[in-house]
C-alpha cells in the first residue's frame, strides 16, 4: 500500500518536505517536481533511511530546465508518462505543494 | 481502465499550472480515464476569460481548450473560489464556456468515482 | 450519486489559520464531505497544528472565526481528528486544543493513520 | 510633514491585506501624508468589483473606499499585474471606479517623491 | 540608519525570517506581525545577538488574535500607531513575507 | 516627474525562478527603475539565488525565459547585483552565474550594502 509523494516546494524555502519525511513508510515513493527538484541538494535529503526502500525519483526535464544535476546513482529521471503511471500503481497520492 | 481526477489549486500565472496541464494531457495521451478536473483556490483564476498572457507566453488556457474539445474532458470550476477572485456567472465575458459552474458537491462525487485522486 | 462507504478521505492542514486562507478552504472541504455522509479524517501538521490552539480571537483582527465552525465537526460525524506530536512540540504548544476528541499521535502513528485513506487533500 | 507610499501584493481574501489597510488607516489618522498605494502582484485582485465575500466577512474594499474618499487617497492599480488575474479596463463592470489605472511607471514615481515606502 | 524589518511570515513554515536575521545590523528594528507573531517561540529568536541592541517588538492584537503569550521581558507589545512611527522614525523598511 | 538621483532602490529578491512569478515580477520593476535612471541595486538571497545559475532552461517547461533578460541590466545602468555568499553554500551553487557583474558578498558584507539603499522591495 504505497504512497506517492510528489514534492514540490525547495525545502531550503519551506517547510513542507519536512514535513513530507515525517509521514513517510517502507516503500513508499517520492517524485520531486517543480521546485521539489532542488531537494536533491538540500541535507535533509540524507535523513532518508536507506533500509525503508524509499523510491527516489526525478522530473528530468524540470530538472534539466533547473540546471539540477542528478546522480543517478541515487535518483531515478523519470518523464511525465511515469508519473502517471506511478499515480495509478501507487495506493494514494500526497501532493506537497 | 482507472479513473483519475485531478484538483488544481496554482494560478495560471504560476509554472505550477503549466506542470498539471503537462500531467492531464500525459494522462490522457496514455489512455487514462481522466473523469474530471476540479479547480479550486488560484486554480479558478484560469477560468476568468479576461486573464491576458502575452503573446509570447505559454498560452495555457488555449492548450486547456483543445484538452477539453479533444477528450471531452469535463473542467468543474467551484463558483465559491471563483466568486472571491471576481469571476462571475452573472456577468458577460467573464467565466470561460469551457468550464462547467460548481460546487465542492462535485468534488465529492470526483472522489467517489475516481480511483484515483491527484491534487496539483 | 453513487456512495462508496469503504472509500476514507483525509484532509491534512498545514497552514496557520489567519493570514492564509488555505484552513478555510479546508474546512469548507470536510464539511461538504461531511455533509454527503463520506467518511473524512482530519490531519493537523506543521504550522496547521496552530489551527487547533485554545483562545484564539480571529475577531480581534477583522477575520470571520471560522475555527468554531470546528465545533460543527461532531454534528457531521468528523471524527477522526489527529495531531502531529512533534509539530505540537517543535512549537511549544500544550496538548488541549479549542475542540474536543483530537488525538495526539507521534510521527508513526500519524504516518501509519494517514496511510488507511484512499484520498489525500492537503492544504 | 513626512511623505508615505505603500505596496500592496497580498490578496484581499487573506488577512495579511486586511493589516495592510489597517496600517494604512492608522497611518492617515495619525497625520501621515499617504501620497498614494499601489497595488501589484495578488493585491490587485481587490480592484475587481465582482469580488463576492460573504456579507458576515470583513468588507476590504468598502473600507478602502472609504479612505479613497475620506482622505482623497490615490489607489493605483498595477494593469500589467492586473490583467494577468482577469481584470479588463476595457468591460463594463470591472474594475472598481476609485482605483486609477497606472502603469509601474508610477511606483516609480510613488518612491521618488515618499520619504519612505513600504510593502504589505 | 537602522532598519525596520516587519516580520509576517512563521520561520516553522518558512525560511523569511531566517534571511532578515543574516541581514540584521547593530541598531535595527523588528516588528513580528501577522503569522510572524508566532516566532517568538521559534528557537531562531534566540540567535539575535544581545549586544546588538536590536529592538524586538511585536503587533500585541495579531498575537493576541493568536492566543501567542507575549514575554514583556523580551518584547515590546505595540500596536498600529507605534508600527506607523516607526516606519518614520528607521531609515528604510523591509518587510518578510 | 521629480528626479532625485540620490535616491537609492534596491530589489531583494528570495524566491526561485520558476514555480513562483516572483521574479519575473521584481524584474519588471528593475528594467522599469532602469529606464527612469533610478539607481538600482539587485540583491539575491535565499532561493533567490537560483534566478542567477548558469545553464538553465525554461523552454524546456514551457517558461518563457525571462532570466534571458538579466543581459539587459548592463544596458539600464544597472550595475550593482549582489548575491549572498552563504545562500550560495547552502545550496551548493557555484560562483559562477549567467549574467556578468554579479558580486558574491559575505553576509555582513551583504548587509551593508542593503543598508544604503533608502527603499528595498523584496520580491
Amino acid at each position: 500500500m504505497p504512497t506517492l509523494h510528489i514534492v514540490r516546494q525547495s525545502a531550503f524555502n519551506t517547510n513542507d518536505f519536512a514535513q513530507c519525511l515525517q509521514v513517510l513508510r517502507n516503500g513508499d515513493v517520492i517524485v520531486f517536481i517543480d521546485d521539489g527538484c532542488y531537494n536533491l541538494h538540500h541535507k535533509l535529503i540524507n535523513t532518508v533511511d536507506s533500509n525503508a526502500k524509499i523510491q527516489l525519483n526525478v522530473m528530468e526535464k524540470h530538472a534539466q530546465a533547473r540546471a539540477i544535476i542528478i546522480n543517478k546513482s541515487l535518483y531515478t529521471a523519470i518523464n511525465m508518462n511515469t508519473l502517471v503511471e506511478l499515480t495509478m500503481t501507487t495506493s494514494r497520492v500526497i501532493t506537497w505543494q | 481502465m482507472k479513473k483519475l481526477a485531478v484538483v488544481i489549486t496554482t494560478p495560471p500565472y504560476s509554472n505550477l499550472s503549466a506542470t498539471a496541464l503537462d500531467y492531464v494531457e500525459t494522462a490522457l495521451n496514455s489512455g487514462v480515464e481522466v473523469i474530471g478536473v476540479f479547480f479550486y483556490q488560484d486554480g479558478v483564476i484560469l477560468a476568468n476569460q479576461q486573464v491576458q498572457i502575452a503573446s509570447d507566453e505559454f498560452q495555457c488556457i488555449a492548450h486547456w481548450e483543445m484538452l477539453h474539445q479533444t477528450f471531452n474532458l469535463p473542467l468543474h470550476l467551484c463558483i465559491t473560489a471563483a466568486e472571491k477572485r471576481g469571476l462571475s456567472d452573472e456577468q458577460p465575458n467573464n467565466i470561460h464556456s469551457i468550464f462547467t459552474i460548481s460546487g465542492l458537491g462535485e468534488l465529492v462525487e470526483l472522489a467517489n468515482k475516481a480511483d484515483r485522486m491527484v491534487q496539483f | 450519486m453513487s456512495h462508496n462507504l469503504q472509500k476514507l478521505t483525509a484532509i491534512l492542514n498545514s497552514k496557520a489559520p489567519y493570514s492564509n486562507s488555505a484552513g478555510k478552504d479546508a474546512l469548507d472541504i470536510a464539511l461538504i464531505f461531511g455533509s454527503f455522509e463520506q467518511p473524512t479524517s482530519l490531519f493537523f501538521q506543521g504550522d496547521g497544528v496552530y489551527q487547533l490552539t485554545q483562545a484564539q480571537n480571529g475577531s480581534i483582527i477583522d477575520v470571520k472565526d471560522y475555527l468554531k465552525t470546528f465545533a460543527a465537526f461532531e454534528f457531521y460525524d468528523i471524527e477522526n481528528i489527529y495531531v502531529c506530536q512533534r509539530s505540537l512540540k517543535e512549537r511549544g504548544l500544550p496538548s488541549y486544543f479549542h475542540i474536543d476528541q483530537v488525538q495526539v499521535l507521534t510521527t508513526d502513528e500519524f504516518a501509519a493513520k494517514l496511510a488507511i485513506h484512499h484520498t489525500v487533500f492537503r492544504f
